[in-house]
């Protein structure tokens, strides 16, 4: 029962704590984007500022219901995806829960914000949400071929089964065995985690920030901290899948600098148009993962 | 005591005796097809306990005329596959003639119900008789008949259509003549069960036999409606009045196929492999029957197509013969048909009635205009579509386990895909005739309820429809007897000519 | 064998009492329909697990049995059957003759589940198939007209195909028990046996709606009367699973020892029916984003889970055929309700073109709430059997091998969350139009059945075990591999386990946290007006189209329309036109009115025969 | 420097309109002047020779000749020559037919020119409606007799806003804080 | 009803280092935007970021002069913002017409339609005369000196009077009643000031044409 109760509080703190990391991700990301541009940038806690400003706005509109709800259950749908994915050898829920289960979970968040953005009932809100779905529909399919040829490999779906399998050093990590469907993975994560070329979904100046166009104050607020659980758990994957897992600062590491290659990548990148950017998805990175695919499906 | 003589006899009498009954009141011979035939279904049917009595189940009975015994008298025999074709030509000829109440025909009357009377008397004739020549001589009454009938509407376009049946019923009848002379001059005697014998006996020139099977199915080819000899058809169906047509199709075409299967199975034999030339004609006439059939927007003639195809179907299954699933399935098919199609004839008559257009557009709706016709046309549809609850599920379905069964898998699937054309156009006419709203024209034709007796004909072979669709062992037996007495040989004549 | 001529004569005298009766009071047919499903019911509940001996044809005993997967469908179809029923009080406007079809079309499909011999199955299969077209036929079909041919074309031709296979069988071991059939199967060639699979597979294919036989599906379940949908999209098509279930672990099992026929480890019928499922589920799905109905966008949907159903199929291994029985089941559910829910938007406003609707939810928000609970479960959220039945189903195809077909699998349930997501916004969501300003709610026998199609749905996703563990007793009663690990509320599989209730239970913890989180943001305004949205400081008025509904993804439509080029209609439309050409000669040839013709034709065919006589004969 | 298809643009003109005045303005610029009801015909004319791009109308108001002056501006790109077509109108109850047949986008041209100036071009059915000037019911605001100043000083009054702004003790602007 | 405050302490520094900023760059001040957000100046340090929505945004910037048609897309985007909100005028048209003092068709004085809480002047003010702006802004936010939405409020008729006088404020309020009642009001005096800035478009006003202008 001690084990129990651990995990007990581990699934109580692990969220604050991801949140507070979260943030400081995107903090850490303006800054590295600013030096990037020579610039010299907003401090690192800037993000939790935001946070702190939104929740004290006063009066944002609420046009209904589902629109208050639907940021509600995006920051819970992530927040229930945290806990299904094992952080720094901790596994909160996710014996309850295999990757496939992940997948889905992770689903619960965009689509609640979609509900919030419809019931909004800005066209272009409704317009990100539609490319946003597009373009999931073009980095699941290369996910997908990532997640299943780990699980061909490993012969398990089940996260802590695939950390275990990785354990004994760098050279264990299934990046090296597996390094076209992690590449893969890789290019679907930047599209996950919404940074360019793929921003398309939000692109302030084609449609006005897209889903989030209608949020203010609280909502916002929200929403920021959904993205920041968000950017944990989807580099998180990668951590747990190709690099292993680790101690809980050495997960963080690992996840931050999954993190950091996609913010380079956005830092220097223009962005896509949306069917561009769906066909890429379809071509290169799933040629890629089909690669990696058959050839763990051969030498298996 | 009653006897199948009478059923020729009273009929008989009756087309003769219809100018007298004009005498004393221009509306009596209105009534006399339908006494009569109410007459000889009562007679028909009470002769039926007769049939399942013997040992096998079932028992054939052979009147001679006069006396005279079979070989070198004249007989009727009285079996279940006479009986069974028989109560099919009855039954139609009952409903038609109920329908006849409503009908006006063209002048002269009489002439009409004389008419009418004999073609059923032939028909019937053809069925019962035992005798080749005599069977001949009442396929000349019926078809003779039927092209004063099918002409009776007097406009030109009768007349050619008429005509036509008539140039090739009548070359049909001489070729069928040629083989009865060829059987005679080789086996000197008339006689069917005496033919079977002495064909079965090898009396016979395997090659004149042929020749003989050749002249027989061509000529009979053109009452059973088969492929390159059916042209009249359509052109016959739309012309003539609609009892007429009923007639057509539920009566001479069956005994024209009676004819065909008593010949082929009695008297030649399936074992000479006219079987395999039976499928050819039969997927074919079944085919082209169905994809003229798709396109047509005149009902009647959407009708005749669906009919040949439908003959086709059963002339398939006999082909399928070798198994006697295949050959209960024609002979249930038989009835189905005539019934089915008798019925959606009448009813077509009912819908067109005091309109007489007969194209789908302007027949449109009259699902809304006239229900309960609609309805009675719907169920002869349904049925001829084979679907269950309907009695042509049961005949399709064993149709075509009688063809896969008798190895003739190919056969079997393109007859299936005849029936899903025929299901494509019915559908679609079914989409007419529900799915429009009725034009004022239709809304101000005659109206169903004036045709109480049409529809009361009607009523009554939907619910056979129906009755044998729910529960098909109400007729299975009287098949199954059918069947046997085809098929078996030695049993027919044995019973005709006393053991041997 | 009383009992089950009290079921079906509670049926048809309900359909028959319904036509007859139906037309002088419209509550008279709406009550009597709904008395003859719960008698029904009822009686089926009484029947127990048995077998019933009918003599049908020439004296025949056919066999209507009993068993826990007939139990299963037969539970499955007599709910949903009940739910339409209920519905149906609303729709006093559909004419008797719908009712009367509607109790035949249950007592049909139910039939198929109980018949154990191929002339009972037939009959009610085609029993089955007439009686949904004459529901289509029956609720005026102007504009149905080529939908509905199309269904009952496809339907006979699916038909038949099946009764060739059936036929085949019956040849091959005279023969028409299944019990018989099996156990004589041993003596049919492979040759034989392989056309006989193929031809029952593709026929029951026909009404599984399978790839490349799926073209009737859309129109037919979008040209259906509206009510009705749910049940024709739910259950009609598992009508065709089941007979795929019957043709495939009957009879295809003997096929298993041939090793030409064995491809990856499994029958080359799996391997078949795995691609065709996944290829389905995938094209359907893509098509499915790109419609403007709202009927058009589930039916297609309905084509692509019902491609999940046979990919499950193929797999043919425990998690396979658990994971197709539990999505069968499970589209059911959701299916029926949302094509209920859209039944029910329909009759409030009239249309289902997407663009012409919107905003709903202000006005329906019940039905809102259902579409989103339908929409989780169709989207395969965790907490609802969608997600239940389509988890097994991934590990299945993963733990099998199928990685190509599985990642088609995956790439179809993201696109589902595309046109789910179309289908919810443009219909509740957005502005609402002036023109919806009035409308209602639904009545209630709406929402109750919402809430009745909702309860399985939550509880076979909390509880995903307890309907593993149905299925795992229908599996094992037919010998089959059965999924064993599994408690009430999880399920293990090979690859890794699902906890329904820890997902639902955390989930609902992290919607307290979301909610107190929300709450300590303080207070909102509500917005002054439904313009009072940012479009660039514009004020935009009703004038304006502010619904983005037409052309929703129009941008991947884009990218691939290569892909949906391809399209089996074109080709039957091909088919079509050649049967036409072939048919336009064959009747100007030999019906062409001329009778020289005739008479020309007749000798040339005398003197062929007798010339090809005199030639054969030695 | 040739004149050449300078020239030659002009004969052309001069050949079918000999009420034309076409004169060389310069190089790559010839100027024509015709009476109002020509106009169409000749951008009809020179768009059949080449002249494939409308680029603008302009209008200047000749106020002490009761006149406004419309100036089509057309452009070929073969021969790269630009003709100014002058055309007078009177000020009050001036009227053109319009282009659009010619040129779908001369309407959004004679909209504004409508709006500014006034002038009614006769078949431009979008006339009516409000284009850049919202609210307004005053005289077009591009002729010379309207007083821009006067409009401003009278219609922005700040003296009557800022006084009940003073009524009212609101602080518009509270100046700079100190730092 | 209690009086509304500006935020102090945590809010009110949370505020002022996070001010998202949608700017409205209608006027010529837009081109002085990206030299302030790019890398020599560096808003963001302060934590100023552009954002695309006024639903999102803290600070409303006016970048130059504004017409009667952009004052109405301006009140409604201001409008639209959550509160606490913040307005900044940029350029010295904002603060009295700037260049456009005769124009028929530019407002004057912004802060007669908006609370306008800080002015940034010059024509245009350079990206160093922003920064300066915005650290003005910050620190006075912090200390819960701005307090131009409460303004706003309060005096919502004064200000809705005032947009009233210029342009058909029906549509372009949220508070549509409100904005009904005092467009009717306003009608007569805006008919007569209308008519008073229009009347004496003569003939004499042609004298003032100077000779010699080509005919």
């Amino acid at each position: 029962m001690n084990a129990v109760g651990l995990n007990i509080t581990w699934i109580i703190f692990m969220p604050i704590l991801v949140i507070i990391i979260g943030l400081f991700y995107l903090g850490a990301a303006r800054k590295i984007t600013a030096r990037i541009q020579n610039r010299y940038g907003p401090p690192i806690y800037q993000n939790i500022i935001d946070v702190i400003k939104l929740f004290s706005k006063k009066n944002p509109t609420n046009h209904g219901v589902m629109f208050s709800l639907g940021p509600v259950m995006a920051f819970s749908g992530m927040l229930i995806s945290l806990l299904f994915i094992p952080i720094g050898n901790k596994a909160l829920l996710s014996f309850n829960g295999d990757i496939i289960v992940l997948l889905y979970l992770l689903v619960i968040a965009p689509l609640g914000m979609a509900l919030g953005v419809g019931e909004g009932g800005n066209p272009m809100g409704t317009i990100g949400i539609a490319r946003a779905l597009t373009l999931m529909l073009g980095y699941e399919v290369v996910l997908v071929i990532s997640i299943i040829s780990v699980i061909l490999y490993t012969g398990s779906a089940s996260f802590m089964e695939i950390i275990k399998m990785q354990s004994g050093g760098v050279g264990h990590w299934f990046i090296w065995p597996l390094f076209l469907s992690a590449l893969a993975m890789d290019m679907a994560l930047q599209g996950m985690l919404g940074e360019k070329p793929f921003d398309q979904p939000v692109a302030p100046h084609e449609v006005a920030s897209g889903p989030m166009v209608e949020f203010g104050g609280k909502y916002l607020g929200l929403l920021q901290l959904y993205h920041a659980i968000g950017i944990v758990v989807e580099t998180g994957i990668f951590v747990n899948l190709f690099l292993g897992g680790g101690t809980l600062f050495w997960w963080f590491v690992k996840s931050f600098a999954v993190f950091f290659v996609a913010l380079l990548i956005n830092a220097v990148m223009p962005r896509f148009r949306i069917g561009q950017a769906f066909a890429f998805f379809w071509t290169y990175p799933a040629a890629i993962g089909l690669i990696g695919l058959i050839l763990v499906a051969i030498l298996k | 005591m009653v006897s199948p003589i009478l059923l020729i006899a009273i009929p008989l009498f009756m087309a003769f005796s219809v100018p007298i009954w004009g005498l004393i009141s221009k509306k009596l011979p209105k009534l006399v097809p339908f006494f009569t035939f109410a007459i000889t279904t009562a007679i028909l049917v009470s002769l039926l306990p007769t049939l399942f009595s013997g040992q096998q189940g079932f028992n054939l009975t052979s009147v001679t005329i006069a006396g005279i015994k079979p070989p070198y008298g004249i007989n009727l025999t009285f079996g279940p596959a006479s009986a069974f074709f028989a109560l099919i030509i009855q039954l139609v000829a009952l409903a038609a003639s109920l329908y006849l109440f409503e009908y006006e025909p063209p002048e002269p009357a009489e002439k009409f119900y004389m008419l009418f009377i004999l073609v059923v008397l032939g028909a019937t004739g053809m069925v019962l008789t035992g005798d080749i020549f005599n069977m001949f001589v009442f396929l000349e009454i019926t078809s003779i008949s039927s092209y004063a009938l099918t002409a009776i509407n007097k406009t030109g376009h009768s007349a050619e259509a008429g005509f036509k049946y008539l140039l090739l019923g009548s070359l049909g009848s001489t070729l069928f003549l040629l083989g009865i002379a060829l059987l005679y001059g080789s086996l000197r005697t008339l006689n069917m069960a005496q033919l079977s014998l002495y064909i079965h006996q090898g009396h016979l020139d395997p090659k004149v036999l042929m020749a003989v099977v050749v002249l027989f199915i061509v000529g009979l080819g053109v009452e059973a409606e088969l492929l390159p000899l059916n042209g009249w058809v359509p052109d016959a169906y739309e012309a003539a009045p609609i009892p007429v047509v009923s007639i057509l199709s539920g009566v001479v075409a069956k005994a024209g196929l009676y004819a065909l299967a008593r010949v082929l199975y009695t008297i030649i034999g399936i074992e000479t492999g006219v079987l395999n030339l039976l499928l050819i004609f039969g997927i074919l006439t079944l085919l082209s029957g169905e994809l003229s059939a798709l396109r047509q927007k005149d009902i009647r003639r959407l009708l005749a197509y669906s009919s040949i195809g439908q003959m086709g179907l059963i002339i398939l299954a006999l082909g399928g013969g070798n198994s006697p699933m295949a050959m209960v399935g024609g002979l249930f098919q038989a009835f189905n048909h005539a019934i089915a199609k008798g019925l959606m004839f009448l009813a077509l008559g009912i819908m067109a009635a005091g309109f007489n257009k007969w194209d789908m557009e302007s027949l449109a709706g009259v699902g809304k205009a006239k229900p309960y016709t609609t309805f009675l046309f719907t169920i002869g549809l349904l049925s001829t579509l084979g679907l269950p609850l309907f009695s042509g599920f049961w005949s399709k379905f064993l149709i075509i386990f009688g063809l896969v069964h008798s190895g003739q898998v190919v056969y079997a699937a393109l007859a299936l895909i005849g029936s899903v054309i025929e299901v494509v156009y019915f559908a679609r006419l079914l989409g007419y005739l529900y799915g429009k709203d009725p034009s004022e024209e239709l809304l101000n034709s005659t109206l169903e309820s004036k045709k109480g007796f049409a529809l009361l004909g009607m009523t009554f072979l939907a619910a056979f429809v129906i009755l044998i669709g729910v529960y098909p062992d109400f007729i299975t037996n009287f098949i199954l007897g059918g069947t046997a007495e085809l098929v078996y040989k030695s049993f027919y004549i044995s019973s005709i000519l006393g053991g041997i | 064998m009383m009992k089950l001529l009290y079921f079906i004569g509670c049926f048809s005298g309900g359909a028959l009492l319904a036509f007859l009766l139906g037309s002088f009071s419209p509550l008279l047919k709406k009550f009597i329909t709904f008395l003859a499903v719960i008698l029904g019911a009822v009686l089926f509940a009484t029947m127990g697990t048995s077998t019933y001996q009918l003599s049908l044809l020439f004296g025949n005993q056919v066999i209507f049995g009993i068993d826990t997967l007939t139990q299963f469908m037969v539970w499955m179809t007599l709910g949903i059957a009940f739910i339409v029923s209920l519905v149906l009080w609303s729709h006093s406007e559909l004419s008797p003759t719908f009712f009367a079809l509607f109790l035949l079309n249950v007592l049909g499909t139910v039939l198929i589940f109980m018949s154990r011999d191929i002339v009972s199955f037939f009959f009610s299969w085609e029993l089955m198939s007439w009686t949904a077209f004459g529901m289509i036929l029956s609720d005026g079909w102007e504009k149905k007209r080529s939908a509905a041919v199309k269904y009952f074309m496809w339907s006979a031709a699916g038909a038949y195909m099946v009764l060739i296979g059936f036929s085949i069988l019956f040849a091959a071991t005279s023969a028409i028990r299944f019990e018989n059939i099996v156990m004589s199967v041993g003596r049919v060639s492979h040759g034989w046996l392989i056309t006989a699979i193929a031809f029952l597979v593709a026929g029951f294919g026909v009404k599984a709606a399978m790839m490349p036989f799926h073209v009737w599906a859309p129109d037919a379940y979008s040209e259906s009367p509206h009510p009705f949908t749910g049940f024709f999209s739910g259950i009609l098509s598992k009508t065709g699973v089941y007979g795929i279930f019957i043709a495939f672990f009957y009879l295809a099992a003997r096929l298993e020892a041939v090793p030409m026929l064995r491809v990856h480890g499994t029958s080359i019928f799996g391997y078949i029916m795995v691609w065709i499922g996944a290829i389905t589920a995938f094209g359907a799905s893509l098509i499915a984003v790109h419609q403007e109905y709202g009927k058009k966008l589930l039916a297609w949907s309905s084509v692509s889970q019902l491609g999940y159903i046979i990919f499950a199929f193929g797999i043919a291994d425990s998690l396979g055929m658990t994971g197709a029985l539990s999505h069968a089941l499970a589209h059911a559910l959701f299916k029926a309700l949302l094509f209920t829910i859209l039944a029910g938007v329909i009759m409030r406003t009239g249309t289902d073109h997407m663009a012409s609707l919107g905003g709903l939810i202000k006005r329906m928000p019940l039905s809102f709430i259902f579409a989103v609970v339908g929409g989780l479960a169709l989207a395969g959220i965790p907490m609802t059997i969608g997600f239940t039945s389509k988890w097994i189903i991934y590990e299945a195809g993963i733990n099998g091998g199928y990685i190509f077909p599985t990642t088609l699998i995956f790439a179809a349930s993201t696109a589902a969350f595309l046109y789910y997501y179309r289908f919810v916004y443009s219909i509740f969501l957005g502005p609402l139009h002036e023109e919806h300003q009035n409308v209602k709610e639904v009545p209630a026998t709406y929402w109750i059945s919402y809430i009745l199609l909702a309860i399985p749905i939550f509880y076979f996703g909390l509880y995903p075990g307890k309907l593993v563990g149905i299925i795992s007793t229908i599996l094992q009663s037919y010998n089959l591999p059965a999924l064993t690990t599994y408690t009430a509320t999880s399920v293990t599989t090979p690859l890794g386990t699902f906890n329904g209730m820890v997902v639902g239970l955390g989930f609902g913890a992290a919607l307290i946290v979301g909610l107190i989180v929300y709450f300590i943001g303080g207070r909102v305004r509500k917005a002054a007006s439904q313009t009072d949205k940012y479009l660039a400081g514009e004020v935009v008025t009703n004038e304006f189209e502010l619904h983005y509904s037409v052309d929703f993804y129009r941008f991947l439509e884009r990218k691939l329309s290569w892909l949906l080029k391809i399209s089996a209609q074109k080709f039957y439309e091909f088919i079509g036109e050649l049967i036409r050409f072939v048919a336009d000669i064959n009747r100007k040839m030999f019906f062409c009115g001329n009778g020289q013709a005739y008479l020309y034709y007749m000798t040339i065919v005398l003197t062929i025969l007798i010339l090809s006589i005199w030639r054969i004969k030695p | 420097m040739s004149l050449e298809k300078e020239q030659k643009v002009v004969d052309l003109i001069k050949v079918s309109f000999e009420d034309a005045e076409a004169e060389i303005q310069r190089e790559r610029r010839v100027k024509v002047k015709v009476a109002p009801n020509r106009v169409f015909p000749l951008v009809a004319y020179l768009k059949g020779n080449g002249f494939k791009h409308f680029v603008a109308i302009s209008a200047v108001d000749w106020i002490r000749d009761g006149e406004i002056e419309l100036v089509y501006h057309l452009w070929n790109y073969d021969e790269k020559v630009h003709v100014m077509i002058k055309t007078r109108v009177p000020r009050d109850g001036g009227s053109m037919p319009t282009l659009k047949p010619l040129f779908n986008q001369a309407e959004t041209y004679e909209r504004d020119i409508h709006e500014f100036f006034g002038v009614h071009f006769e078949g431009n059915e979008k006339l009516d409606r409000e284009f850049i000037l919202e609210d307004w019911d005053g005289p077009p605001p591009m002729r010379k007799d309207f007083d821009t100043r006067l409009f401003s000083a009278e219609f922005y009054d700040q003296e009557d806003l800022e006084s009940e702004a003073l009524r009212l003790k609101i602080q518009p602007y509270k100046g700079h804080l100190k730092k | 009803m209690t009086k509304a405050k500006p935020p102090k302490g945590l809010k009110g520094w949370a505020q002022g280092r996070s001010l998202w900023m949608l700017h409205f760059c209608t006027g010529c001040g837009a081109i002085e935007m990206p030299p302030t957000m790019t890398s020599r100046y560096d808003m963001e340090r302060f934590g100023i970021t552009p954002m695309a929505t006024p639903r999102q945004a803290d600070l409303l910037l006016i970048t130059g002069y504004l017409t009667v048609k952009t004052l109405k897309r301006v009140i409604r985007s201001y409008e639209q913002m959550p509160e606490p909100k913040y307005v900044v005028g940029f350029g010295s048209c904002t603060v009295n017409g700037g260049m456009y003092w005769d124009s028929y068709n530019t407002i004057k004085r912004l802060d007669l339609y908006l609370p306008i809480d800080l002015y940034i002047a010059g024509c245009m003010p350079r990206p160093e005369a922003i920064i300066d702006g915005f650290t003005e802004l910050i620190e006075g936010i912090k200390k819960g000196k701005f307090d131009g939405w409460i303004r706003y409020k309060e005096n919502l008729e004064y200000y809705k009077r005032n947009q009233a006088m210029v342009m058909d404020i029906r549509k372009w309020s949220l508070d549509a009643e409100l904005a009904e009642r005092i467009w009717n009001e306003v009608q007569e005096e805006r008919r007569k000031r209308f008519e008073r800035a229009t009347v004496k478009h003569v003939y004499e006003l042609a004298e003032r044409i100077p000779e010699g202008l080509p005919k």
